[in-house]
């Protein structure tokens, strides 16, 4: 039999480390294998099981964009096993990686509609997947907003894009930190994300919100977009839970009847109203 | 960690010698995770610190592994220079491949293969290392010195004149110690209470100085400048503000016949009493296991004759407490008594003596005013032996060492006999005659030479009486071990010098460690010989080991500096090798479940109670905090943690578990 | 399917020649006070007077811990080592309840959903299962209320059915049983006539899945989780003794440069099973654990996999060290 | 029975407690019962078939809530309540211990001073059970020993019943979840069966109080219980308390004292 092994990884090369933020890390990720290099395809807001061999698996969203060829991106915090075993690897080292898993951020439903993205610390990562996907596409969207806040300066992952972003004339960049996280020289605003959301969203009118943060930052922010007009199917976010295989099977990831591993890990505001909400 | 560089020094050939540094470097720098590995002769030189600085820069190293000597030895200067070079100290690691490798193997292809090992398990440990800030804490510049002998006295004068307070506390009715006690010292034949009385008096006056007599330590707690020390103030019976130290309660108490502790128990004091004329202070205390009204319920004659009303009889013992920020150790010794050689009569014969009775003898303060008299009938004696090395050197009476004073004072003594006894004869049987020390050989010579004290080269077998007399019956080594029975009126036994009663409880209430004699052990033996092991506790005089007056003096003030350069700081900085607990974000906060057995089993007392609470400060856990300046590192804590809540940042669990795989993987 | 009659004697000839045939065979073994499969060589060793062993036979195709594959690890560059199914040796479960049997099609389902599982299928395909329908039963047993029966033959490659004399209706349901047969076909006699229903055990449905099913999904915020669950210490001993639990870790074993992947037993009522790095844990009260276990048994899986996630053997309320029984509880729920 | 239940209802009613924990007749054998108002006390039964350990339910936070409450304990019980108010995991305030004494009298206990003083009228014996495998396994060599247990961790599947039934498995995070290091292998095999058995009976080492709920709960039958029970039994002696009288302060890995010898360390 020639079944494939679903919890054999992919080979891959660590080829570019980016120190984004105080234990966070964004790798570059090459196929070993070129064929396998050229079957492998994903959309953006699909995930995968990311190994460091000697620690184990690790679930991270894919958070380079799709239009990107021949490499995969992944950001993560050294907080745990796992992720202690990929902060000390270095270019050149190998990492195991399986996926793409999960569902996909509707972007082609989205042509012709204004962007506007929304995300708090760590979970950028996520969104500058769909992110980058929009802005390579740029002529399929209308305005793009990018709403991003971490608790301090400090804590500001992928600052390089950031001001990329906040440079380019078709962008509307807004950058936040938390009340106190502030420095001397920060020109950004200062306030938790749902605050900074009221005054500078975009028009509810013909907008997709895509939100993503920590559970706190999303409990938050989805009143807030409901007060400027937004209706349950014009907000997207993509959901964590804990998950070993990442393919359904482990028992671990399902909220209600939906597994986050195989309905998600997008869900529309609209899809999550029928899943019970303390299980995420 | 990742980019890991490995430097192996030959120490000139003490490593090399024996082990393959080359394949060592070679073999480490395959290693995953090994980015650059060199040997060379001596990595702490100058040029050795450049190789491991440049390197840092070069490879962008973020941990370094030297395999040299021990830590204790090089890591400060290792961690050190590669602090200079940007590399946080504390991710730079020794591996011990002197004393752990070459000094202990033969040259061979596996001693070899165990430095690899050695390395191998730091590089491993250097992998999970994480930057560590050094820790700072506050000095209280008040010292302890515990112990009023000669040691403490100089201890304490010295630490006051710098300008720091310091608190004297003495087990005694007075200060004083051995010195007080003896005639003249060697080997200028000075009179010892005359130099030492005026030092005496220096400390009760120094404002600096607070004194507590009759006074012991309850117990120590804290950590290097930040120590709380408890002490007991014995109860004294007499109210010292206001007795005025005329002494007729003395003349008056009618228990007379208590053996005399300062006259070593050749005469008598009082139930209330000044143990010797020059007491500091000199104002009595009653004794109340001997007291009359302590033991009977009736008597208090000291009471009516005390014209001021300073006695206290319900005066109870009264516990203090005393901030410090370092502790003296000033104890001293005692020495055997003649009850510890069956073969002199087990101290039944009444004289037979020891060195510090004669001294008592001899002293114009003792029992005979300074005649040398027989305590048996008080007759001169015209004959007396000294016997040296009296349970000194004596495997057989588990004490090996040499108490140094003995040779000395043996000599003084037989000098002063032939001084004060004309037509005596003196005898000293001797092992050696150790007679090290500035004018010490010639004072020796002149009591042999000038003096003519006859010294005899070998060992006492058996002193026994006979009609009245003490026979003395030893050989003669330089008479080809002829055997020798000489008649003696007295003999005087050079006991041995041991550590003072209680030394081994008080080093365990101040976590010092001591020697098998339970002498207190000094930090190294040749580079440290003042500090204790634990930090900020010092040691002066004989309570290290036996010493004379000049070396107790000098090591004195050597501790008193150290104390005066401790107190030179505001604040102290400290190795951040203490255990953590963990702290998580909420909901979990942390894995404590505050069970607190590591509070029952931390030696240290550093184990605190943490009330995690909520927004509302509604109570949600209470869990365990280690103290960071009570915390010495241990691990007792880390072992006892059944859900491994605490670690010791450097040496976490993960950190030890890897260096123990690396072995385990081969 | 054919139906045949094996006598006792015969039935003991052809134990010999499936034993002889080189197969592992695994059957119920009596010892230390409890039955178990376990790797047997003898028909005297395979236990007679029970109602059910402790464990099921699930680890026969998903064993407790398991290599998903090897790697070694070499400078930064590794080698992997796929999971060679051939390292499989054939394999026969002899004296399988049907509750047993029947066990296999929601574990595959499980193992197959979407991706197939190869390790999984290449256990099931060199596994052949002899069950033995049941003449006895006990309090814990509703197979009859989850669509099983004590004469179920899902799952099984033949079924026995024993009868007074000690021989047995068989039942050859699958190729992989006419292999078996086909080892010593002589002992398979032309069937008799006997009815089997005649001798199993009588065991009444005590609910409907169908009600259940329906109150569950609207259940998910109802009381009855916390009320159920109050008692329940959070042990996996349910999920372990289950045939047809499927909650996995994924873990990693290490020496050195040479690591395994290995895929091991979890359990949903486990307290970390679903905590999250960050602390938030979906599932941190044992009440919101007791409703997964039950609803993914009772309403997740027939609603997404068509199947249910329960065979009604009882084993998990034997098993529970504070009576937590399966059946009082899914019976009060159809009930409410 | 009825005194109980009378007691039981009146303190629910009065709103003296918020929950009883106590026993009520199960499917095989009597099992927890929690009860929250006066109608469930009906229910209650206390009698020598409850041996339920219900000191594993004292600490759950999420159960017992943060209003006063009441247990309903046997003798096993209260020896492991006693145990977990030495370990800072109980509070007089928040705790009323209900026992039925050897006279079928109802007593009550407000402070754990009463429940020491109660405990120690009973002496810690071994039951049939305990001394059959017990003298069993003490007549072995140790090699004997060894294979005996390690047969029996064979059987383990790491299901941790063992350690959920156990009220002093207490911690939020077990050492066999502990991953940096992973101490133990999470994995059943035989080995990483017994380093888990090992850690968690020198986990017990001076707490353990004998209640035999680990061997009790094993689903596979390893009568787990006897190693911290023999242990118990050792420790006592050596380290001068009564077995299932827990030590006043610390425990016998973790308290020294000025005095203890240490001969061996010199």
């Amino acid at each position: 039999m020639s079944e494939k092994n679903t919890y054999l990884p992919y080979l891959m090369t660590i080829d570019k480390v980016i120190k984004e933020a105080p234990g966070v890390k964004t790798y570059r990720l090459k196929f070993q294998d070129e064929s396998e290099a050229a079957a492998f395809d994903f959309q953006a807001g699909q995930f995968g099981e990311y190994s460091a061999f000697g620690e184990g698996e690790s679930t991270f969203c894919i958070a380079s964009s799709p239009t990107r060829k021949g490499y995969i991106e992944c950001t993560f915090r050294d907080t745990g096993r796992v992720t202690s075993g990929m902060a000390s690897l270095e270019e050149g080292s190998t990492m195991g990686f399986r996926g793409p898993y999960g569902n996909v951020f509707p972007l082609d439903e989205w042509k012709g509609k204004n962007l506007v993205f929304i995300a708090g610390g760590i979970a950028l990562p996520p969104m500058r997947c769909v992110i980058w996907n929009a802005l390579d596409l740029r002529e399929n969207f209308k305005d793009i907003t990018i709403i991003y806040g971490a608790k301090s300066v400090n804590d500001l992952v992928y600052k390089e894009e950031l001001k990329e972003w906040a440079d380019r004339p078709d962008v509307r960049m807004v950058t936040t930190v938390d009340p106190g996280g502030q420095t001397a020289d920060w020109t950004g605003e200062v306030g938790f994300v749902p605050t900074i959301v009221e005054t500078v969203a975009p028009s509810a009118e013909n907008t997709i919100a895509i939100v993503c943060g920590p559970p706190i930052m999303i409990k938050f922010t989805f009143p807030v977009l409901e007060k400027l007009g937004f209706t349950d199917s014009q907000v997207y976010t993509t959901l964590e839970n804990r998950m070993k295989c990442g393919v359904g099977k482990c028992g671990r990831c399902n909220v209600g009847k939906l597994y986050i591993c195989k309905d998600g890990p997008v869900f529309s505001k609209a899809e999550l109203n029928f899943i019970p909400a303390e299980e995420y | 960690m990742s980019k890991i560089g490995v430097f192996i020094c030959h120490c000139g050939e003490n490593i090399s010698a024996t082990v393959d540094v080359e394949r060592v470097a070679r073999e480490i720098g395959g290693m995953e995770g090994v980015a650059h590995a060199i040997d060379y002769k001596y990595m702490c030189s100058d040029p050795g610190q450049t190789f491991i600085k440049e390197a840092v820069k070069k490879y962008g190293l973020d941990g370094v592994v030297v395999g040299a000597c021990s830590p204790r030895m090089h890591e400060p200067t290792f961690r050190r220079a590669c602090a200079e070079a940007g590399l946080n100290p504390y991710l730079c690691e020794m591996a011990n491949l002197r004393e752990h490798c070459s000094w202990v193997h033969e040259k061979s292809e596996e001693t070899t293969e165990k430095a690899i090992d050695l390395v191998k398990m730091l590089v491993e440990k250097v992998k999970k290392d994480k930057p560590l800030e050094s820790i700072k804490v506050p000095v209280t510049k008040r010292a302890l010195v515990i112990g009023g002998g000669i040691a403490g006295i100089q201890a304490s004068l010295d630490i006051a004149n710098t300008g720091h307070k310091v608190i004297l506390i003495e087990r005694d009715p007075s200060i004083g110690g051995h010195m007080s006690q003896l005639s003249e010292t060697f080997p200028t034949l000075d009179c010892s209470q005359c130099i030492l009385t005026p030092r005496m008096v220096e400390v009760a006056q120094h404002p600096n100085i607070k004194l507590y007599t009759y006074a012991e330590l309850e117990s120590l707690e804290g950590f290097i400048g930040n120590f709380k020390a408890r002490i007991r103030l014995k109860a004294k019976s007499v109210n010292y503000s206001t007795c005025t130290g005329c002494g007729a309660c003395i003349q008056k108490c009618p228990v007379k016949k208590i053996p005399s502790e300062f006259n070593a128990g050749l005469g008598t004091r009082t139930a209330i009493y000044v143990p010797f004329p020059q007491a500091v202070p000199n104002k009595p205390v009653i004794d109340r296991v001997n007291c009359n009204y302590y033991k009977r319920g009736a008597c208090k004659i000291c009471e009516k004759t005390c014209q001021v009303g300073s006695i206290e009889w319900d005066k109870e013992d009264e516990i203090i407490t005393e901030e410090v920020g370092a502790v003296v150790l000033a104890t001293g010794f005692d020495v055997k008594g003649t009850d510890f050689f069956p073969e002199y009569g087990y101290g039944k014969y009444k004289d037979v003596l020891t060195g510090l009775q004669f001294e008592r003898l001899a002293s114009a303060s003792g029992p005979t005013f300074g005649e040398i008299r027989r305590p048996s009938d008080g007759t001169i004696p015209k004959k007396i032996v000294f016997i040296a090395c009296a349970g000194s050197r004596d495997p057989a009476k588990g004490i090996p060492y040499c108490s140094k004073i003995c040779c000395m004072y043996t000599a003084k003594h037989a000098m002063l006999y032939q001084h004060k006894v004309h037509g005596g004869e003196s005898t000293v049987f001797y092992m050696d005659i150790r007679a090290g020390g500035k004018n010490y050989e010639e004072f020796v010579r002149r009591a042999i030479e000038e003096d003519t004290v006859n010294y005899v080269r070998g060992r006492v077998a058996r002193v026994y009486e006979k009609d009245g007399k003490l026979i003395v019956k030893g050989v003669d080594t330089l008479l080809g071990g002829q055997q020798v029975e000489i008649e003696a009126d007295m003999v005087v036994l050079a006991t041995a010098g041991v550590a003072n009663c209680g030394s081994e409880q008080l080093a365990q209430k101040l976590h010092v460690s001591y020697d098998p004699y339970h002498f207190f052990a000094e930090a190294h033996p040749k580079l440290k010989p003042v500090e204790t092991n634990t930090a900020g506790i010092f040691l002066a005089g004989a309570c290290q080991a036996p010493k004379d007056i000049p070396e107790t003096v000098g090591m004195a003030s050597g501790a008193a500096v150290k104390v005066a350069a401790l107190f030179s700081n505001d604040e102290l900085v400290r190795e951040p090798i203490v255990a953590v607990v963990n702290r998580l974000a909420p909901p979990l906060y942390s894995t404590c479940v505050g069970c607190f057995m590591c509070e029952t089993a931390c030696p240290y007392n550093a184990i605190e109670h943490e009330e995690i609470k909520g927004r509302d400060g509604s109570l949600i856990r209470t869990i365990a905090r280690v103290n960071e300046g009570l915390c010495q590192g241990c691990g007792t804590c880390v072992a006892f943690c059944r859900s491994k809540s605490i670690d010791i940042q450097g040496y976490t669990n993960e950190q030890v578990y890897a260096e123990v795989m690396s072995l385990l993987n081969d | 399917m054919e139906t045949k009659y094996i006598s006792q004697g015969g039935m003991a000839q052809w134990f010999e020649s499936i034993i002889a045939s080189g197969k592992r065979v695994y059957a119920p073994v009596n010892s230390r006070g409890q039955v178990d499969f376990k790797l047997v060589k003898n028909l005297s060793e395979v236990a007679d007077d029970y109602i059910q062993t402790t464990q099921s036979i699930k680890a026969s195709v998903y064993p407790k811990a398991e290599v998903l594959f090897t790697y070694e690890k070499d400078h930064g560059k590794v080698n992997l080592s796929d999971f060679d199914p051939e390292t499989i040796p054939e394999t026969v479960l002899w004296k399988v309840h049907p509750c047993d049997a029947a066990g296999f099609k929601p574990l595959s389902a499980i193992f197959n959903w979407d991706s197939a599982d190869k390790l999984h299928n290449a256990h099931l395909v060199k596994t052949s299962v002899i069950s033995f329908s049941c003449a006895k039963a006990d309090q814990s047993c509703f197979c009859t209320s989850v669509n099983g029966s004590p004469g179920n033959t899902a799952g099984s490659d033949i079924q026995l059915t024993v009868l007074p004399d000690g021989g047995a209706i068989a039942e050859i349901l699958t190729p992989k049983g006419e292999a078996l047969v086909a080892l010593l076909p002589p002992v398979f006699e032309a069937e008799r006539g006997d009815k089997k229903e005649q001798y199993l055990v009588d065991l009444p449905a005590r609910f409907s899945l169908e009600e259940v099913n329906a109150k569950l999904n609207k259940a998910f915020n109802s009381t009855v989780w916390k009320e159920q669950s109050e008692r329940c210490i959070g042990c996996g001993a349910c999920a372990f003794v289950c045939p047809t639990c499927a909650c996995f870790d994924i873990q990693e074993d290490v020496h050195g440069s040479k690591g395994r992947r290995i895929r091991c037993w979890d359990a949903c009522g486990f307290a970390l099973f679903t905590l999250h790095t960050s602390g938030h844990n979906p599932r941190e009260h044992q009440s919101q654990r007791w409703r997964q276990r039950i609803l993914h048994k009772f309403s997740y899986m027939p609603d997404r996999l068509s199947v249910v996630g329960c065979t009604g053997c009882g084993r998990c309320s034997r098993a529970c060290p504070v009576d937590m029984n399966i059946l009082e509880h899914i019976t009060s729920i159809a009930k409410q | 029975m009825k005194k109980l239940r009378d007691r039981v209802a009146a303190l629910l009613d009065e709103g003296a407690v918020s929950l009883v924990i106590g026993y009520e007749e199960g499917t095989k054998r009597p099992r927890p019962l929690f009860c929250r108002n006066s109608e469930s006390s009906g229910k209650l039964i206390f009698d020598s078939r409850c041996f339920h350990n219900l000191a594993v339910y004292v600490t759950k936070k999420e159960l017992v809530g943060k209003e006063r409450f009441a247990v309903t304990a046997p003798i096993s019980t209260l020896r492991s309540i006693l145990q977990l108010y030495v370990e800072n995991q109980l509070s007089e305030e928040k705790l009323l211990v209900l026992t039925v004494d050897l006279n079928g009298e109802l007593r009550e206990f407000v402070t754990f001073e009463e429940i020491s003083a109660y405990v120690a009228q009973f002496e810690m014996k071994r039951g049939e059970r305990e001394q059959e495998i017990l003298s069993k396994i003490e007549g072995m060599t140790r090699e004997e020993r060894w294979k005996f247990w390690m047969g029996e961790m064979s059987h383990c599947f790491k299901c941790y019943a063992c350690r959920s039934a156990c009220p002093l498995c207490y911690c939020t995070k077990c050492v066999v979840e502990v991953n940096r290091p992973q101490w133990i292998n999470p994995w059943p095999s035989p080995i990483s069966n017994m380093e888990w058995h090992v850690n968690r009976a020198m986990h017990m080492v001076g707490r353990c109080t004998a209640c035999g709920a680990c061997g009790d709960a094993c689903p596979v039958g390893i009568p787990i219980d006897l190693i911290t029970r023999k242990m118990m039994e050792d420790l006592a002696p050596e380290f001068g308390y009564i077995p299932g009288q827990p030590a006043k302060q610390g425990n016998a890995l973790s308290s020294w004292k000025l005095d203890d010898r240490e001969q061996f360390i010199r």
